[in-house]
C-alpha cells in the first residue's frame, strides 16, 4: 500500500484535523467524536441539518458543512458508519429550536447508528429527524433488503435542504424538500479499479486488467455485474440508460447532471463522459440547466465515475442557485 | 447453584478481545467478499479499546461490567457492528444487575433478550444470513441446559455448523445485502466471528473440538 | 489500460468538448487547433493573459480560462507542448491593443512552440510577450539546462496576472506582477505511482511496489531519486524543507500554501499532508494567509501530490483575493 | 549534373512516414526513458498527416513539396519535435525553391541550414545529446560527396554510430535534461530516430547494411 499515511488507525482524524486547519473561520473540530460543525453553530430559528456516514467519500461529507450546506457531520472509519455516540454528540451539537433533520445515506450501519442517536437525542427532547437517501439504481429494491443505496445524489440533497433551511423554512418543509430531491434523483456508477482502505491494507475487492464493476457502491459493493472495458461512450450511455430511465423522466424535463469521479480518475476523462452524457440527456430532449462535474462522493482513489440526474422544477433551481460555503472550494 | 462466575465472564471477555484482534484483517476480508470490509476493522477497534481500558471497567458485578462494554461498544465500533454489538451487551447487562454469578439458564435468557434487542434493532430474521443465524441456535443449545461446558461444546458446534448452512443463502441485512444474488457462496462474517468466538471459549477451557467450517478453523488456527 | 476514452487519439478533443459542453456561456471552443477562450473574448484595454501546454494537467490549463484568469488557452496532446500553428492562433484569438502575455511553463518544447508563435505573430504587429515560470526545486537549475520546470506554482501566476489584468494594469505591469510571483513560488512533488498516456497505453515510467520518486515532474520525468515509501509527515517534511530552504522564505514571512494532488491521489490524503505542512509551517514562523487544497496541476491519475509555499505581500493577496471564474468550480 | 530526382525525395519522405508510423509506439518508450515519453506520439502524428494529405501536397517543386511538409510539421507536431523538425524542413525548402532536381551538394546544404535553423531555435550544440549529434556528422558524410548511394550509406553509418556515442551524455536539451545526470546511459530517441530514417533509406534504396546500435536494429526490425 503506498499512501500519505502515518498510523492507519488515525488516518480520519488526521484528515479532518487537515481540513479543519485549512478552514478555521469556518469549522471547528471536535477529535473525540470525529465530528466538525459551523464555527458559527447551530442558528435558532433555523433548522440544523447534518450527516454523518463512513470516511473514504470525501469531499462529502464533513466537507459539505458550511453555510448553506450542512450544519455539522461526523464521520465514522473509512467505509464504516459512524459511532453511535459520535451521532449523537452531532445532533447535540447542531441543536435548533426549529429542529435537526439527519440526511442518512440508505445502509443499514448508518441508519441503526442514527437510530440509536436518534432516540437518545428525541428522550432528552431535541427535536430529530432522518430521513433516508437512497438514489442508486444499480441495485434493484426489494422487500428484503433495505433498500437502494445513497449515493451521490446525497450531494443534490444536502445543497437544497441546507439552502431552504438557510432561508429558514420549517423543519416539515426542509424535510418535504429532501424527499422531493431523493424521488427525483438518480446515480449509478462503474468502477475501473479496487481501492484500498488504510487501516485494511489490501483492495477491497479485486477486479482484472480488463474488468470493470457496472454499478459498483461506493463501498466497493458489487453492483449489477462485472463486464470487460468498453469505449468511454458505451460506458455512459449504459449509465445514460439505467438512469434516466428510473424516475423515469421525460422529454422537456430541466434537469441537473452531475458526472461525478471515484477518486482515481483523471478529471480529463470525467469530461469525456460529461461530452456524451451532454449529447444524450439532449438528444433525449431535457435541458441541461446545471451541471456538476468533479468528485463529490468518492471511493478513496477508486479509479471510476458515477452518472447524476435531478429532475428540476422552480423551487429546486432556486435553491441549487442559492449561495453557500464549504471546505471544497479552488480560490 | 452457581454455574458461571464473574471471573468466568470476565475471562470470556478478554478471550473475545483476542478473537477479534487477532482476526482483525480476516473478518474485514470476508466482510470484503460481499460485503464493504469493514467488519474485522470495526469490530476490533472496539474491542481494542476494551483491552486498552480494562482495568478502569467497573468489576463490581456482572451487569456493570457488561454495561460498560456496550457503552464502549456503542462509543468506539462503527458500521452495522456498533449498534448491533451493542444493543447486545445492553439487553444482557439489564438482566445481569447486581449479580456476580449466574447459572447457565441465566446465560441463555441473556443472549435471548440480546437476540430480543438486535432483531428490533436491525431487522433481521433467522435465515436472513446474519449473526442471528448463529445466535438464535446457540441460544436453543444453551436453552437445552446440562452441563455448562458440554453445553459450550454444544453452542461452538451448531455456530460452526450455522456457517456452511448459511453460505448458500443471499444476505438480507447489512451491506452484504445490497449486492442481491452476489452475496450467495461467501459466508457471512459476523457468523463466522461468533463461532469463532465460541470456538476459542472452548479451546480457553480445554474443552475438545475440531472446527469444521474452513474459515473457523482458519480464525482459530 | 482501463480508463474512460473513446479513440485515444481524439482523447482531447473530446475532453475539452466536455469542458465547453459545461460552461456554454463562459467558454467558446476551436477544436482545429485544440484552442479555448473566454466567450467574452479578449478586451480592448485589458492585457490578455494566455497560456498553452501539453495536456494531462487538467485543470491546467484550459481550465483556468475565465474571467480573472486565462483569456485564452490552447492543448497540446497529453504531454506533448502543443503545435505552433496552436499558440499562434491563440495569440491572434486574444489580441488585444493593451497587449498579450504567455505565460509558459518552462519546458524546451512549449518555450519553442511559443517562441515561433511570437515570431509568427510579432511580424503581423501584435503586441505579446513571453514569461517563463521555473518554480520546481526538484531539479537544480544550470547553466546546461533549460533551466527549472514549471509546475503548480503556475496557478498563483495564472490568478495574479489574471486579476491584475482584469483591474487594467499595463502589459509591464502584468509582467512584472508575473516576475514577482515566480519569484516567490516554489514547489515540490512526489509520485507514488505513475501514469498512463491513453495514445501511449502503457505507465510512462515503473515504480516498484513500495518505491516513490521524489521531485517527480509533473510529465513523469525522474526528479531528485528513488526512494521508498515513508509515512506522510517524513515525506511532508521532505517536501517542506526542499521548498521553504529555497527562496530562502524566513520566519514573520506571511505564505499561501498548496497541496497539489497529482491525480489519483485522494483528497483525504491531501490534507493528511496539509495537517502536517500546515504545523511546519508554523514552527517556521509562516503566517498561512491562504491554502489551496485539491487538484490544481496534475499528471493525469498520477498518485502523488506537490506542495507549493508563496511568499506573499499586500499587493499578492490583493491579487489572490480578486474575484474569479473557471470551468473547475463546485457548485 | 542532376544526382536526386524531386521523385527521390518524395520516395524518401513516404518512406520517413513509413519508418515513424512503424515505431510509434517504440519511440515513445524510448522517451519515457529519460523523457516525458511523448516523442512517438507526437512525431506521428505529424507524418499520419502527411500520408494523410499527401495526393494534395503541392508536387510543383521540391522547395514547394518541403514547404507544405514544414507547414504540416508546426500544425500537427507537438513537443519539442515541432518546432524542431518544422525549422528544419522550412529551412530545407528554402534552398529548393523551384528545383525538381538536385545534386548530392544541395543536399548537404540544405542540412546545413536545417541544422543551423534547430540549432537558432532551440540553442543546442554538438554533444547535447540531441538529434543535432546525428544530423551533424551525417551533414559531413554528404559533405564529403561522391557516389549518392555510398554517401547515404556512410550517412547511415555514422548515425547509428552516433545513438552508441551518445548514449553516456548527459542530455542538455529538451525534457530529458530536467532530469539531469539519469538521463545519462539512455540512448536519445532523437538521435535513434535520425539513425532508424537513414537505415530505412538505404533498404529502400537496396543498401545492404547491417544496423550497430541495437535500438535502430530494433527499429528497423
Ligand atoms: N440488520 C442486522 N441484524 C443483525 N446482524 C446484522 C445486520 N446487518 C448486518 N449484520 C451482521 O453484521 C455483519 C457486518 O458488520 P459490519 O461490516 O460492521 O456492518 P456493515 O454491513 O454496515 O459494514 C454481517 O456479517 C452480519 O452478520
Ligand atoms: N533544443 C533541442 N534542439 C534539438 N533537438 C532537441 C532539442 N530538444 C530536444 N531535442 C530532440 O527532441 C527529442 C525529444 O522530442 P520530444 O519528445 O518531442 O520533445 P520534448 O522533450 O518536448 O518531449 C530529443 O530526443 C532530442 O533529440
Ligand atoms: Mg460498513
Ligand atoms: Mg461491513
Ligand atoms: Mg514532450
Ligand atoms: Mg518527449
Amino acid at each position: 500500500m503506498k499512501k500519505f499515511v502515518n498510523d492507519p488507525a488515525q488516518f480520519v482524524p488526521e484528515f479532518m484535523q487537515g481540513i479543519v486547519d485549512a478552514n478555521p473561520d469556518l469549522l471547528s473540530f471536535t477529535p473525540e467524536f470525529q465530528m466538525i460543525v459551523r464555527k458559527s453553530g447551530p442558528s435558532n430559528g433555523k433548522v440544523s441539518v447534518v450527516q454523518g456516514s463512513g470516511s473514504g467519500h470525501e469531499p462529502a461529507h464533513v466537507m459539505a458543512v458550511g453555510p448553506g450546506l450542512l450544519t455539522g457531520a461526523c464521520q465514522g472509519a473509512v467505509f464504516a458508519a459512524p459511532a453511535v455516540d459520535s451521532c449523537y454528540e452531532t445532533i447535540k451539537a447542531c441543536n435548533s429550536d426549529a429542529g435537526v433533520l439527519v440526511l442518512v445515506n440508505n445502509y443499514q450501519g448508518d441508519r441503526m447508528a442514527w437510530d440509536m442517536a436518534c432516540e437518545m437525542a428525541q428522550a432528552e427532547g431535541i427535536n430529530v429527524r432522518q430521513f433516508w437517501i437512497n438514489d442508486d439504481v444499480a441495485v434493484e429494491d426489494s422487500t428484503w433488503t433495505v433498500g437502494r443505496r445513497g449515493v451521490a445524489g446525497n450531494f443534490f440533497v444536502i445543497k437544497c435542504c441546507g439552502a431552504a433551511a438557510e432561508q429558514g423554512q420549517s423543519l416539515d418543509q426542509v424535510e418535504a424538500i429532501a424527499d422531493k430531491v431523493n424521488k427525483n434523483v438518480r446515480t449509478m456508477g462503474i468502477a475501473l479499479t479496487s481501492c484500498i482502505p488504510p487501516a485494511k491494507g489490501t483492495p477491497i475487492f479485486d477486479l482484472g486488467d480488463d474488468e470493470i464493476e457496472v454499478g459498483v457502491g461506493i463501498h466497493g459493493e458489487p453492483g449489477r455485474r462485472r463486464d470487460t472495458i468498453k469505449n468511454a461512450d458505451a460506458l455512459t450511455e449504459e449509465l445514460f440508460e439505467a438512469v434516466s430511465t428510473d424516475v423515469p423522466f421525460k422529454s422537456g424535463d430541466r434537469v441537473a447532471i452531475m458526472v461525478n469521479g471515484l477518486g482515481g480518475t483523471p478529471i480529463s476523462e470525467l469530461y469525456v463522459i460529461y461530452a456524451k452524457a451532454h449529447k444524450l440527456a439532449e438528444a433525449a430532449g431535457f435541458t441541461v440547466v446545471r451541471n456538476y462535474v468533479g468528485e463529490y462522493c468518492t471511493s478513496l482513489e477508486m479509479a471510476g465515475a458515477s452518472l447524476t440526474i435531478l429532475k428540476l422544477d422552480a423551487e429546486l433551481e432556486k435553491l441549487l442557485d442559492a449561495p453557500a460555503e464549504s471546505a471544497a472550494r479552488i480560490f | 447453584m452457581s454455574e458461571i462466575s464473574q471471573a468466568d465472564v470476565e475471562r470470556a471477555i478478554r478471550t473475545t478481545c483476542a478473537t477479534v484482534l487477532r482476526n482483525e484483517h480476516y473478518f474485514a476480508d470476508l466482510d470484503g467478499l460481499a460485503g464493504d470490509g469493514d467488519f474485522g476493522t470495526s469490530l476490533a477497534t472496539g474491542f481494542r479499546q476494551i483491552e486498552k481500558e480494562w482495568d478502569d471497567i467497573p468489576k463490581t458485578d456482572i451487569g456493570a461490567l457488561l454495561l460498560k462494554i456496550s457503552m464502549l461498544v456503542s462509543k468506539h465500533v462503527g458500521g452495522s457492528s456498533g449498534p448491533i454489538w451493542g444493543t447486545g451487551f445492553m439487553k444482557a447487562a439489564m438482566l445481569t444487575r447486581g449479580k456476580t454469578e449466574i447459572t447457565l439458564a441465566d446465560l441463555a435468557a441473556m443472549l435471548g433478550s440480546a437476540i430480543e434487542g438486535i432483531q428490533a434493532r436491525g431487522g433481521a430474521k433467522l435465515g436472513d444470513k446474519t449473526l442471528l443465524d448463529a445466535l438464535i441456535p446457540v441460544h436453543q443449545a444453551l436453552e437445552a441446559g446440562g452441563d455448562p461446558a458440554a453445553a459450550l461444546k454444544q453452542a461452538a458446534t451448531v455456530a460452526d455448523n450455522a456457517v456452511d448452512e448459511t453460505r448458500g443463502l443471499v444476505a438480507h441485512r447489512g451491506r452484504a445485502s445490497q449486492v442481491g444474488e452476489r452475496s450467495a457462496n461467501t459466508p457471512d462474517p459476523g457468523i463466522v466471528a461468533i463461532a469463532t468466538i465460541l470456538q476459542d471459549w472452548c479451546k480457553d477451557r480445554g474443552i475438545e473440538r475440531t472446527p469444521t467450517a474452513p474459515e473457523v478453523a482458519k480464525a482459530t488456527a
